[in-house]
């Protein structure tokens, strides 16, 4: 008990020794000032580019780099006269790690803009801390709808999509173009879940039923038991949403148990993207999607990124590609507007949110009100040329905007 | 002759400057620390003192983590309260699993632990309208502490964090030490012989089981208070794996050695991936390397290297001190 | 005065699959009786012992202790009731010191085991400690005391063995060849400290060696293929001829 | 009716394809007690390098499912002289330690030497269709797998119940030390069976590719999944394998068919259960 006493004696004559001279934590959190004044002198502008390099999304976050490298690369790393520094942090996809990441790029890079996820679990773990650290924060891939909805920020605007667009954009084309009757399946996890809804509310707004639903579980590796349950007669197609290793395996399957002869497939663009259609072989031939770039767009400025990603890194541009690359140029139109002085969080916020640029995937600009990103959308169709199989644009959703709600 | 908690006070003092000293980066990474120590802790005294390899301890720390968040959400705003039903949560979870699994032993009980975590998750997972599926649970604002203080500083949630530690480490030391501690040890040491000697081992594994799982529940909540967040991926078996893993390279059975891997593996794990993404091979290689060069940990690294250093000395007094783990877990039954 | 049974086996079975291990014994053991158990390997001795430590259960029949009948009973059970055992090889803690071992006997007859506040050391602990102490002492393992289980020879484990069940306060004492892989030195000292026990413990001793069985016990009991074929005292068995043909026959045969 | 033929194959078919997958961990953890939880980076690296030979260098399909099974028995060889039979007088826990510190760096050189993407290997031509039963199209492949899976079940029974191999293999099970004194070097025969459990991987690799594909973090999947075959299979067996897996792809097809979603918890209710009710497993002998 002595001991104790002693101690606590100790402790505070040195907590109320060193609050007087020192410059830890506690100093840091109460003057902001000083990371403020660093932008007058020549110090580059940082980009924390929150991507993940190993996990589940690897390789996204490793197009979506690519696409943003390319983009500064073309301006040779340097805007408005400022130096341009990309800190890329891994996230692994675990929000967990990305929020440590996240303190990392705030705390001690000092960061000017962050830009990523790819997950919509870590925008939203990140969510709270950006919006109280007022880090201006542009989305350049998570979907999540509630991000410029119920968790809409003030800092926080997103360049991609939200996931509503993705299904909602196919609804009323599906009821006119494919049939009145569809079957939906998506992977059981949140955003597939969404895009499902969104389609489900324009599908059936426009007359549409729904026969019947089925979500396998996310990262499922055999379908044949949900594809015996979708093979029902009178029905006019499947909309199905699927990415990555499921998207592969579900279109195989869905060939190889002889329903592709039999019910059309129509889905999202993950289905058949540029990155997993070389696996699936033929399977895809027929299939049609909506997507809001695809490679075979046929503009000057698409053609122009696709050459000279195609010559930089080897392989051909995917869509996260595009996202990163526009997510760049909307950075770097912002930095412009301010002529590179980026210290006001406010106001770059403000720039960002004004920028209209024709990108790859054709005009876009921001809405105001959600923070979510306007574009149109396209409806690919999938065939072979060549032997091998290629999208095709065959119509365009102009100007699709998330109701924000 | 006492000097355990001498130097436990000291380090606890040292900590506590610790945000006087070091940018708020290093104070959060510290912050997480403690709470995958109290987690880590909080395993070892299943795998370490009682002898029982969990594989599914995540499910506790998910269980605490969501009850926690949920609770804030909710009913209340005050930490006592929801850190209170956190525990409830989780102490209720680890009855039911404990019950279930406790009778299996080795592999067996490590699969059964596996699989009671996995059926957890998939609740979790699927349960969107509740837990939010797989977007996780976020939006939980600050706690109060006592009235109007609030913990809306990430200094004050270290100071806060580092109490609760400090006290946990403080109770289960004394606890560790005491008889019905030693007859943890005993179980992991030889359960048939336990029994033989008049001990109801399966009393004594389920205990250690709920004082083990309650506390994994502690470490969610404080993760919940810490971040604001929770999801699913942290309740999924990797994350189980990852806090057996720091059980095993900190010190097995050790009071402290979970603690130092936690901090091991956040540190390598920070430092290396923002160097290079193949962090994974220098994590994997550090685990091979410590499994043939220290397979009792760091801790046990630095006891040898003590032991070098003060060869002469006379090791007089010698409590009943914390055995590693036995090499021959009866992992095949 | 008669004295009560402490111990009453009713047609007490066990079969593993097909083999019949012990079949259909039924004997009565009174409180404070010594009483040997031999028989050749394989005779169901070990088994006889594990039904009534509780270690297995029986597939049939019944065993009492004093008035309670006690199949179902978990071990630890009949531990706390006074049934204690040893082990025919040595089953301890390996990687605790002697000291802890004996803690972990003694700290539950003193009812301390449920204390998780105090650190269990001398001080906070006197009375339990003095025991250990004291027993120590008695079987001359003091220099023993911290060292580890596992560091120890075999003939001291062996001695352990047998203290623990001792200071576990029996009433019923369970000894499966407690002089097994012994030198006749140790061996005599174990016999010698046996005999010094208190004589209200009822001891059932398994031993190979028949001299040592027939020198010190009251009553000896033979196992052969799981029945029950001689029960009475050393002399009796000595001379009984079925006992001779079986058993003592084919040890005579070995060891020629 | 013919929907739930449907399913029945489906079931068959996928719970061939587990038993391919889990007979190689089956092995080595049932008669080596080396939890081996590299095994499923073994199986991914079988099915990378069917990748590399079958679409980079254009080798048929036939020729990587002899060669490849090979090369990774070859690899799991030397892991287990170099790495693991040092560890064996170390105990479980530090083998389970160094095989996942293993499967950690094989996840890394899997990504450096392949990339990130998910990597389809298509079966071969013969296979490449579809077969018209009850109505229904089943891939020809599928049913290829159920009759390659009856095969290796045989082979793999025959060697274990009826060979010499078998009976020491069978003994090494039951009493590690009974073997030594057999005269066997036990060393060797450790190696042996790693060799066979690798060769099994290999083969599971490139036969699961066609259908599963392959894609960095598959490993840590496989794994799970053979782990819950060997808990419901009891170790050590393969009979018992051959049946849980069949058991598994069942109960998950049918699941999957009739509760979407909760199939998720289905598989590893399952194995709860078993665990439960059986902890030796279906077939397992009780290890105490």
């Amino acid at each position: 008990m002595k001991n104790f006493k002693r101690n606590g004696f100790v402790l505070i004559l040195l907590v109320l020794l060193l609050s007087a001279c020192s410059s830890g934590a506690i100093n840091t959190t109460t003057s902001k000032e000083k990371t403020k004044e660093k932008t007058d002198d020549n110090s580059p502008i940082k980009i924390g580019a929150l991507l993940p390099s190993t996990g589940v999304y690897a390789s996204l976050g490793e197009n979506l780099l690519n696409g943003m490298n390319l983009y500064f690369e073309e301006q040779n790393w340097e805007v408005a006269g400022k130096k341009i520094e990309i800190i890329h942090e891994d996230t692994e996809a675990d929000p967990q790690v990305a929020l440590r990441k996240l303190r990392k790029l705030t705390d001690q890079d000092k960061i000017d803009i962050l830009t990523g996820p790819v997950s919509t679990a870590v925008a939203y773990a990140i969510r709270d801390e950006v919006d109280s650290k007022k880090l201006p924060f542009l989305d350049s891939h998570a979907g999540g709808n509630d991000l410029t909805r119920s968790k809409r920020s003030d800092y926080i605007w997103r360049s991609s999509f939200s996931s509503w667009q993705i299904g909602h954009s196919m609804g009323e084309w599906a009821y006119k173009n494919v049939g009145k009757k569809i079957y939906v399946t998506a992977a059981d996890y949140a955003f597939g879940h969404e895009v499902a809804e969104a389609f489900k509310e324009a599908y059936t707004k426009a007359g549409g039923q729904i026969a019947g639903e089925v979500y396998p579980p996310l990262g499922n590796n055999d379908y044949s038991s949900y594809l015996g349950k979708m093979n029902k007669e009178g029905i006019d197609g499947i909309y199905a949403f699927y990415a990555g290793s499921d998207a592969v395996r579900f279109v195989q399957q869905y060939d190889q148990y002889g329903l592709k002869e039999k019910i059309p497939l129509i889905g999202s663009g993950w289905l058949t993207a540029e990155d997993v259609r070389p696996q699936q072989a033929n399977s895809p031939d027929g299939i049609k999607a909506s997507i809001f770039w695809d490679y075979s767009l046929d503009t000057k400025e698409n053609q122009t990124f696709i050459k000279a990603y195609e010559k930089k890194y080897n392989k051909r541009a995917s869509i996260e590609s595009a996202e990163g690359y526009d997510a760049a140029m909307i950075l770097a139109e912002a930095i412009n507007k301010l002529k590179g002085d980026v210290s006001d969080p406010d106001k770059l916020i403000e720039a960002m949110s004004s920028v209209e640029i024709n990108s790859p995937r054709g005009p876009i600009k921001f809405d105001k009100d959600t923070h979510n990103v306007i574009q149109n959308l396209y409806i690919v169709e999938t065939g072979i040329v060549n032997g091998k199989t290629e999208n095709k644009v065959i119509d365009t959703i102009p100007q699709v905007v998330d109701p924000g709600k | 002759m006492k000097k355990g908690p001498i130097k436990g006070t000291l380090l606890f003092l040292l900590m506590v400057l610790v945000p006087f000293f070091l940018s708020i980066y290093y104070v959060n990474i510290l912050s997480e620390i403690l709470i995958l120590g109290v987690f880590a802790v909080s395993l070892n005294i299943l795998v370490g003192q009682t002898g029982m390899v969990s594989l599914g301890h995540a499910a506790f720390f998910g269980a605490g983590a969501y009850a926690t968040g949920l609770a804030a959400i909710k009913f209340s705003t005050n930490i006592f309260v929801t850190l209170g039903i956190g525990l409830l949560f989780a102490f209720l979870l680890a009855l039911i699993i404990g019950l279930l699994s406790t009778k299996a032993h080795g592999f067996y009980f490590l699969m059964l632990t596996l699989a009671c975590s996995q059926i957890f998750y998939s609740l979790v997972y699927q349960w969107t309208t509740v837990t939010g599926g797989s977007n996780g649970l976020s939006g939980i604002a600050p706690l109060d502490v006592f009235g109007d203080i609030r913990l809306s500083n990430q200094v004050f949630v270290y100071y806060f964090i580092l109490v609760v530690m400090a006290i946990l480490l403080f109770l289960l030391s004394r606890f560790l030490h005491s008889p019905l501690g030693s007859v943890f040890i005993g179980i992991k040491e030889n359960e048939e012989r336990m029994k033989s000697i008049g001990y109801n081992t399966a009393l004594y594994k389920n205990i250690s089981f709920l004082i083990s799982g309650t506390m994994g529940g502690l470490a969610g909540g404080l993760y919940v208070i810490f971040n604001g967040f929770i999801s699913p991926t942290d309740v999924y078996w990797t994350a189980s794996g990852s806090v057996l893993i720091m059980v095993l390279i900190g010190g097995v059975g050790t009071l402290w050695g979970p603690v130092i891997g936690a901090a091991f593996i956040v540190i390598l794990e920070t430092i290396v991936s923002s160097y290079t993404e193949n962090w994974m091979m220098i994590i994997g290689t550090a685990f091979i390397l410590f499994v043939i060069f220290a397979p009792n940990g760091i801790v046990g690294i630095f006891n040898r290297a003590k032991r070098i250093v003060v060869k002469q000395q006379k090791i007089e007094h010698k409590e009943p001190n914390i055995i590693p783990i036995k090499q021959q877990t009866k992992m095949d039954g | 005065m008669k004295k009560e049974n402490i111990l009453s086996l009713k047609g007490l079975s066990k079969h593993f699959g097909g083999i019949k291990v012990i079949e259909d014994v039924t004997l009565e053991v009174t409180a404070g009786e010594r009483v040997g158990l031999i028989g050749p390997n394989g005779a169901g001795k070990s088994t006889l012992f594990n039904m009534i430590a509780g270690d297995l259960e029986p597939s049939g029949g019944s065993i009492s202790y004093f008035a309670d009948m006690i199949n179902r009973w978990p071990n630890y059970k009949r531990t706390e009731q006074g049934i204690v055992r040893t082990f025919q090889k040595n089953n301890l803690m390996l990687g605790l010191t002697v000291k802890e071992n004996l803690l972990l006997v003694l700290q539950r007859i003193d009812k301390k085991h449920t204390q998780w506040w105090k650190t269990a050391n001398k001080k906070n602990y006197p009375s339990l400690y003095e025991k250990v102490e004291k027993l120590l002492y008695e079987w001359g393992l003091q220099e023993y005391s911290q060292t580890k289980v596992q560091d120890l020879s075999y003939g001291v484990q062996r001695q352990i063995e047998i203290i623990m069940a001792i200071a576990g306060n029996p009433k019923l004492l369970l000894l499966d060849e407690p002089t097994a892989g012994m030198s006749q030195l140790e061996t005599d000292q174990i016999i010698s400290l046996i005999n010094k026990l208190p004589s209200e413990v009822t001891i059932m001793m398994i031993e190979h060696d028949i001299e040592v069985l027939f020198g010190n016990m009251d009553r000896v009991i033979v196992l052969h293929a799981g029945t029950l074929i001689a029960d009475g005292s050393p002399e009796e068995v000595r001379v009984n001829p079925d006992v001779k043909e079986i058993y003592m026959g084919k040890e005579e045969a070995a060891n020629a | 009716m013919s929907a739930l033929l449907l399913q029945m194959m489906n079931g068959l078919s996928y719970g061939m394809l587990l038993f391919i997958i889990t007979c190689g961990i089956t092995i080595v953890f049932g008669i080596l007690g080396v939890l081996n939880l590299a095994h499923g980076s073994l199986y991914v690296l079988g099915s990378y390098v069917g990748y590399s030979l079958i679409i980079k260098a254009g080798l048929p399909f036939w020729v990587a499912l002899m060669a490849v099974p090979l090369l990774i028995a070859i690899i799991g060889l030397v892991l287990e002289v170099v790495i693991l039979r040092p560890t064996y007088k170390l105990g479980h826990l530090s083998q389970v330690l160094l095989t996942f510190g293993l499967a950690y760096i094989f996840h890394d050189v899997f990504s450096m030497m392949w990339g990130k993407n998910i990597l389809v290997v298509n079966p071969p031509d013969v296979l490449n269709m579809s077969v018209e039963i009850a109505g229904n199209a089943i891939p020809a492949y599928r049913l290829a797998l159920i009759v390659i899976g009856i095969v290796i079940a045989i082979f793999l029974w025959y060697t274990q119940e009826k060979t010499k191999w078998g009976a020491v293999i069978r003994a090494g099970l039951s009493d590690k030390e009974m073997v030594g004194g057999l005269g066997v070097n036990i060393h060797f025969v450790f190696t042996c069976v790693f060799f066979l459990g690798s060769l099994m991987a290999g083969l599971g690799g490139v036969l699961g590719s066609p259908v599963l594909g392959v894609y960095p973090g598959m490993e840590f999947q496989i794994l799970i999944l053979s782990l819950v075959v060997l808990v419901v299979g009891g170790l050590g067996s393969v009979t018992g394998t051959f049946i849980a897996s069949l058991l598994v792809g069942f109960v998950e097809t049918f699941s999957r068919f009739f509760l979407p979603e909760l199939s998720l918890i289905i598989t590893f209710a399952l194995m709860a259960l078993v665990l439960v009710i059986r902890p030796q497993g279906l077939t397992g002998r009780r290890v105490v």
